[in-house]
């Protein structure tokens, strides 16, 4: 494996456990999307380095790795739509789009 | 004139540096920005960092081979999303927040866990070895357009038509979850 | 080295070159919009005003620069520039003529960048442009200026999915993204708005809204916003605003061309008649495609003097319940052009 | 008119639906309900016209289409020891693809590539019964126009009758048995809606069952008959590898030295057979069929006594191949068939209800058909079908016409002389009496006798079935004349208000009564057997067994008996069977090219199928006398006991009483199938019930207390704080990560 795809790879460890910082301490819901929208990223990071390294036929490279990171950013366009509209409605209810307000789904 | 002068030097950087100085530039560049948006406290400099970050790891895309997807990033990523979130960020007017968090424990914990994720990862990354070292040559035409598509209308057709239903259906939910009454 | 000696060359050329047509633009404008509205337009400074432009240009330097003090600094200080940029970026794949054969005998294309997914990158770069406005709209901390920036993003998201639909349609017809790749197909058949006349209706329209020029011009509408997202910015801040938005038009206008209207290609025709090969039949392209660019600028010029502004439910309207649904017909009608094999 | 079979079913079909769908909406006058329904099945009559008279004609003009479109139509013209035949496939309908086949053979395990296909096929015996039942189908639906006038029901009656008809002809025509199988369980379906129709009224008053009791008798029965039948054929199909009933006799007479008396053969023909017992009544499933006399009469004609039930005979014809090969499975068919014919028959003496009278009676003659089917009469026991059926239609609708005339009322010991206010009725039913029981050169006598005088000859009969036979036919003929003589003689028992009103049925009920009789006086020429023709000095002039004969006939015999045990049979001669010969002789030549000097064992056995010992005139002389003495006898005894007015019957009543009862009370089989079947069963419903209660519901409810239990638990995770779910999430995830990446 070169160094560029293991630099990659550890690229988005890292940026994944940044975003996983983002999401836990955070308050803002919006900010937590976008550190979801992180970590995404460095899942699509990986999914397109590793592809590259990937024997396919005669040669390197398989495209797979490309498809899988189309599907992701269709899901990621449909979570930040969703996610939006969510954090939208609660901002009506609550005037705030701070997660620590939210604590209506207890038992 | 500094504006017309950007382009210029990035060219003039890109014909004397080599794709590996580009990549870790870019890299470093994903890694800070990427954290300047978890860090932040105001969301909306978060969100043009994020944009940083999304662009950084498109040029990254670009640089292995993945023109397309570096092109679909930036359009899809940059050009929809962030915008969106930025969208809503000023029809909010969500300022900064607030101080005061979670407590020391929670965040400890989110540390501890970032890390030990990172470090499993990291990890999972050594121990990674792909099928085949050398042969080295990329194949012909990969990454292009058409040879995505030809792997998503053959090989990846329903999980491609079930992504653009789940597409539909997210966008049917957004519209009527923002909707402010149900009844218009 | 020729390769790269090649495109810092025709880097160069057209980072001067779009100025400079954004500056007899300029003039174009007044004076179009003074004989559209029966007055003499600016006719002091040289011969017919032409040398307007330069005057003015003299003057975005000289004036003062205020920066308010409230304003978010980086922020605000950036996004001209990353307006631009983008404006800049778009243009590179924009083909403007054929190949140039150099005496050393080096082929060069005349486009910046031939990219496979060249399209594509266009409609990147100026969703990108959309952070100029943005940044401008919420940095000045005017909410003339925010509510600019937010009309603009709205406006240009929407816009941007009937402008993409326009897109994928010459790309079915195509079969390929790649500009050139384009103006070979139509000039191999004919052009595609004889094929396809609502898509270039609808990449018409949505120009028009991706540039926010009249009659969507929206976020920086006078009477009701100032002067929208660049209230706050003055002296050469303002010109370059002013100078993206003018480069987004020409680059909007040569995609429409580009995908179209057969680009910069010459009707196989005209050109065996006229002699025409090698590098003159390559400058002959490039004349053709400065005037179908020149016809679509004027038409900019003319609709905005003509046409009264829309109101933004309205401008919403035509969106999303007009345009992507044509775009969407048209993108159907494209495939059953390719699949019943007409073109 | 051959390549478009199926206008024949979608006549009625059609008429079933503009009745059924027009009738309901009461969009119709009962006039046109008639007409449209009457209408439709003489169309199919007409149809099957068409198709007979130009399959008579020859197939000739059909080969170049089989040529053209192998996969779709498949034609034989008559030609060598192959009898003339068509089948056409109007679309295919279960693609079963590559099945894999385990075959009993020496093929062992293969795979077959199947498609079973919407096929109609036709030939000879097709052809008959399409007549029979078009024909038969359609007097009775001009009877019904009278018997049902007026009836609440009337167009729910033609709606039913017209399906009815249709399922008949799917099934007469259909080529395989899947399709065969769709009208079996349709006229199923019919036969029960139609003893149903009457379905709130009590229609035994004894046990107090209603109309919908016996329809659901009639159908559960005929359940367990054709599970039997679907697994016989599942059983052929994984032999075979296919469903057409062409290829199947191809098959099993292309191999016979394999398949003969096979376990396999045998097995499937028992099962194909408790398949046709519960059809066409026999013995152990044919309560049903006493029951089945709750739908109105026509229906019982109709139904249950000229078309449906004749389905088991009809199919067993149609496997004709399939039993040849089976000596064991003929065997049990015959012995049934003459159980069940006796049996019946003392049942059907001690009756006073004219219709079941007339319905044992039915299950009786049904008993003859597969006892001349056991003995390898098919021919015979088709041409007893065809003419039972005219005869007993008739009877059926003569006694329709005496009930609606008799206030209702099915009680023989409410009639008595009737004769003088119904005489068309008294001829007719006269004259079917007569036939069935066997007065000489009427159709009965033609008919059965023949079956009779098979069983006694024939090289799979035995003396002890002729015997049996013979008792049963004496009790057939008392018991027939002691109904006419209850109904039409002696004094009118009626109640006064009945007596008032009495007089002849409608013209349209008499005029199908007289085409009817007329049939059964003159239908048994069709088939004159061989032995009554040489007693006059004539040929064989059975034209019934030579169009007949071909499709039935045993082939595929591999005739190699040792040469000089062959001329020695003394008084057994080919039976003048040109199949038969042609197959023997074929099969000497081969047996000679291949150079065998020693006849097989097995071979040995099968020449003497489709062979019949050839009576002598005098031992026809014989049994023509035998089969008058039966007639007189069993005339006599009703005469002598029935002919005064029932007084010497009365007297008689005390002295064996015992014996009326258990034969009014059907030998008390009922109840032995209620505590033998019916109790057992409940009582095993009960336990699975208390099973399921306890057991079951139990570990379903421990299962919901479990759930809350850990539910309890685990909410204590809910807090509802996003934050919380995000860090178990995380953790889970990092947990995962260690243990797979590690």
């Amino acid at each position: 494996m070169s160094e560029a795809t293991t630099f990659c790879l550890i690229v988005s460890a890292v940026l994944f456990g940044i975003g996983t910082l983002g999401v836990l301490p955070r308050r803002s819901a919006i900010t937590i999307l976008m550190s979801i929208e992180i970590m995404l990223n460095a899942g699509n990071l990986a999914l397109i380095a590793v592809s590259r390294v990937l024997p396919g036929q005669g040669g390197l490279g398989l495209v797979d790795g490309h498809v899988f990171v189309l599907f992701v950013l269709a899901i990621a366009a449909a979570e930040a739509a969703v996610g939006l509209a969510i954090v939208l409605a609660l901002y009506r209810l609550k005037r705030s789009t701070d997660i620590e307000v939210l604590r209506l789904l207890r038992w | 004139m500094d504006a017309l002068l950007t382009p210029a030097c990035c060219v003039a950087l890109a014909a004397i540096t080599a794709v590996e100085a580009k990549l870790y530039i870019a890299g470093i560049v994903a890694l800070v920005s990427g954290l300047v948006v978890v860090m932040h406290r105001n969301s909306v400099i978060g969100a043009l960092f994020l944009v940083l970050n999304l662009l950084s790891v498109a040029v990254m895309f670009a640089l292995l081979d993945a023109y397309f997807m570096a092109v679909l990033q930036v359009l899809i990523y940059a050009g929809a999303i962030v915008v969106l979130i930025i969208f809503v960020l000023m029809l909010l007017n969500v300022g900064r927040e607030p101080r005061g968090g979670p407590g020391l424990g929670v965040r400890l914990m989110a540390l501890l866990l970032g890390l030990a994720m990172v470090f499993a990862l990291v990890r999972a990354v050594r121990s990674f070895t792909p099928g085949s070292e050398d042969g080295g040559v990329l194949t012909e035409g990969y990454g292009t357009v058409s040879q995505l598509g030809e792997a998503l209308f053959n090989q990846y057709f329903y999980p491609f038509e079930v992504v653009s239903l789940a597409l539909v259906a997210a966008m049917a939910g957004a519209v009527l979850l923002a909707k402010r009454y149900l009844e218009d | 080295m020729g390769v790269v000696i090649a495109a810092l060359t025709k880097v160069l050329l057209v980072a001067l070159v779009l100025p400079l047509a954004v500056s007899i633009m300029t003039w174009v404008e007044r004076r179009g919009s003074g004989i559209i509205q029966m007055r003499l337009g600016p006719n002091r400074v040289g011969p017919f005003g032409v040398l307007q432009p330069v005057a003015d240009g003299i003057q975005f330097f000289f004036k003062e620069d205020i920066v308010s003090p409230f304003v978010h600094k980086p922020t605000y200080l950036m996004a001209p520039a990353v307006a631009m940029m983008a404006a800049f970026i778009a243009f590179a794949v924009i083909p403007f003529g054929g190949t140039l054969t150099l005496t050393s005998g080096q082929q060069v294309k005349l486009v910046i960048a031939d990219f496979d997914a060249g399209v594509l990158f266009l409609l990147a770069a100026s969703s990108v442009g959309v952070y100029g406005v943005i940044m401008a709209g919420w940095s000045s901390n005017n909410k003339y200026a925010q509510l600019g920036g937010l009309r603009s993003s709205s406006q240009m998201i929407s816009y941007e999915l009937s402008f993409g639909l326009a897109v994928i349609a010459v790309a079915v017809l195509a079969g390929s993204l790649r500009p050139i790749a384009i103006v070979e197909a139509q000039a191999a058949s004919w052009w595609y708005v004889v094929y396809m006349p609502v898509g270039a209706l609808v990449l018409l329209i949505s120009g028009f809204a991706e540039t926010n020029r009249l009659p969507f011009d929206l976020p920086e509408a006078e009477s009701e916003l100032v002067a929208g997202y660049h209230t706050e910015y003055s002296s050469m801040k303002f010109a370059l605003f002013f100078m993206a938005e003018y480069i987004n038009m020409i680059t909007s206008a040569a995609l429409l061309v580009t995908l179209y209207l057969g680009g910069y290609s010459v009707p196989a025709f005209v050109s065996s008649s006229l002699g025409l090969e090698g590098n003159w039949l390559t400058f002959a392209q490039l004349i053709v495609f400065v005037l179908k660019v020149s016809f679509f600028m004027w038409l900019f010029v003319w609709v905005r003097w003509t046409l009264p502004r829309f109101r933004f439910d309205q401008l919403l309207q035509i969106g999303w319940k007009a345009l992507i649904p044509l775009g969407f017909l048209n993108v159907i009608w494209a495939a059953v052009l390719v699949w019943l094999g007409w073109v | 008119m051959l390549p478009y079979l199926l206008l024949i079913p979608l006549a009625p079909l059609l008429g079933f639906v503009l009745v059924g769908v027009l009738g309901a909406s009461g969009l119709l006058t009962d006039r046109w309900v008639h007409r449209i329904a009457v209408a439709a099945s003489l169309a199919a009559l007409v149809f099957s016209c068409a198709a007979v008279w130009e399959f008579s004609s020859g197939l000739d003009h059909l080969v170049p289409l089989a040529e053209e479109d192998p996969g779709r139509f498949l034609v034989q013209p008559d030609e060598g020891d192959s009898p003339a035949r068509f089948s056409v496939t109007y679309a295919p309908w279960i693609p079963l693809g590559d099945t894999l086949l385990r075959g009993w053979s020496s093929t062992g395990e293969r795979t077959a590539s199947l498609t079973v296909g919407w096929t109609l096929s036709f030939d000879a015996l097709t052809a008959i019964m399409l007549l029979v039942v078009a024909g038969v189908g359609t007097l009775i639906h001009v009877y019904s126009i009278g018997y049902m006038a007026g009836d609440p029901g009337y167009s729910r009656f033609f709606a039913y009758m017209n399906l009815f008809m249709a399922m008949m002809l799917t099934l007469v025509l259909g080529g395989n048995i899947l399709v065969m199988f769709i009208g079996w369980e349709g006229v199923g379906l019919c036969s029960f809606l139609l003893i149903s129709y009457y379905y709130d009224q009590v229609f035994d008053r004894e046990s107090g069952l209603t109309c919908a009791d016996a329809g659901r008798k009639a159908f559960i029965t005929n359940r367990i008959g054709d599970m039997a039948f679907v697994l016989g054929g599942l059983l052929l199909l994984i032999t075979f590898g296919t469903f057409d009933f062409y290829a199947i006799s191809d098959a099993i007479d292309g191999s016979s030295e394999f398949w003969y008396a096979s376990l396999l053969l045998t097995g499937v023909g028992l099962l194909l057979f408790i398949g046709a017992t519960g059809k066409s009544a026999q013995i152990p499933l044919y309560v049903w069929l006493p029951d089945a006399m709750a739908g109105p009469t026509p229906v019982s004609a109709l139904i249950h006594a000229a078309t449906m039930v004749t389905a088991g005979v009809y199919m067993l014809a149609r496997m004709s191949s399939l039993f040849w090969h089976a000596p064991g499975a003929m065997l049990v068919v015959a012995v049934v068939g003459c159980l069940t014919a006796v049996f019946a028959a003392t049942m059907g003496m001690a009756q006073y209800d004219i219709k079941k009278a007339l319905a044992y009676s039915t299950v009786s003659q049904l008993g003859y058909m597969f006892l001349g089917a056991g003995v390898g009469a098919f021919v015979a026991a088709i041409f007893h079908l065809v003419t039972h059926a005219f005869f007993k239609a008739c009877l059926f609708l003569g006694s329709g016409s005496v009930i609606l005339r008799a206030g209702h009322s099915n009680d023989m010991r409410l009639y008595g002389g009737l004769k003088k206010w119904m005489p068309v009725t008294y001829a007719t039913f006269l004259i079917s009496t007569l036939a069935i029981a066997g007065f000489p050169l009427m159709s009965g006598f033609m008919s059965k006798d023949e079956i009779l005088a098979r069983s006694l000859f024939s090289t799979r009969g035995h003396t002890l079935l002729w015997l049996f036979g013979t008792f049963g036919a004496v009790m057939t003929s008392f018991y027939m004349f002691r109904a006419v003589y209850m109904t039409f003689h002696g004094e009118n028992r009626s109640p006064e208000w009945v007596r008032h009103q009495l007089k002849e049925s409608p013209r349209v009920m008499t005029g199908v009564l007289a085409v009817l009789a007329a049939g059964a006086l003159f239908v048994g020429f069709l088939g004159v057997p061989e032995g009554v023709s040489k007693l006059v000095g004539l040929g064989n002039v059975n034209w019934f067994e030579h169009q007949l004969h071909p499709v039935v006939a045993a082939r595929g015999v591999v005739a190699a008996a040792s040469h000089g045990e062959h001329g020695g049979q003394a008084g057994v001669d080919t039976h003048e069977d040109p199949a038969a010969d042609s197959a023997y002789a074929s099969a000497l030549t081969a047996d000679e090219a291949t150079g065998h000097g020693e006849p097989q064992a097995l071979e040995i056995d099968v020449i003497r199928e489709g062979l019949v010992a050839h009576p002598t005139l005098g031992q026809e002389w014989a049994l023509f006398g035998v089969g008058l003495g039966v007639f007189l006898a069993g005339l006599g005894l009703a005469s002598w006991a029935y002919g005064n007015n029932m007084r010497r019957a009365a007297a008689m009543a005390g002295s064996l009483g015992f014996v009326r009862r258990l034969l009014h009370r059907k030998w008390f089989v009922d109840e032995l199938y209620d505590k033998l079947v019916i109790g057992p069963f409940k009582a095993l419903c009960r336990g699975a019930d208390a099973i399921d209660r306890t057991v079951v519901d139990g570990a379903v409810n421990l299962a919901g207390i479990l759930t809350e239990i850990s539910g309890q638990v685990i909410k204590l995770f809910q807090t509802g704080v996003v934050r919380h779910y995000a860090v178990w999430l995380l953790a889970g995830t990092v947990l995962v990560l260690w243990i797979v990446m590690g």
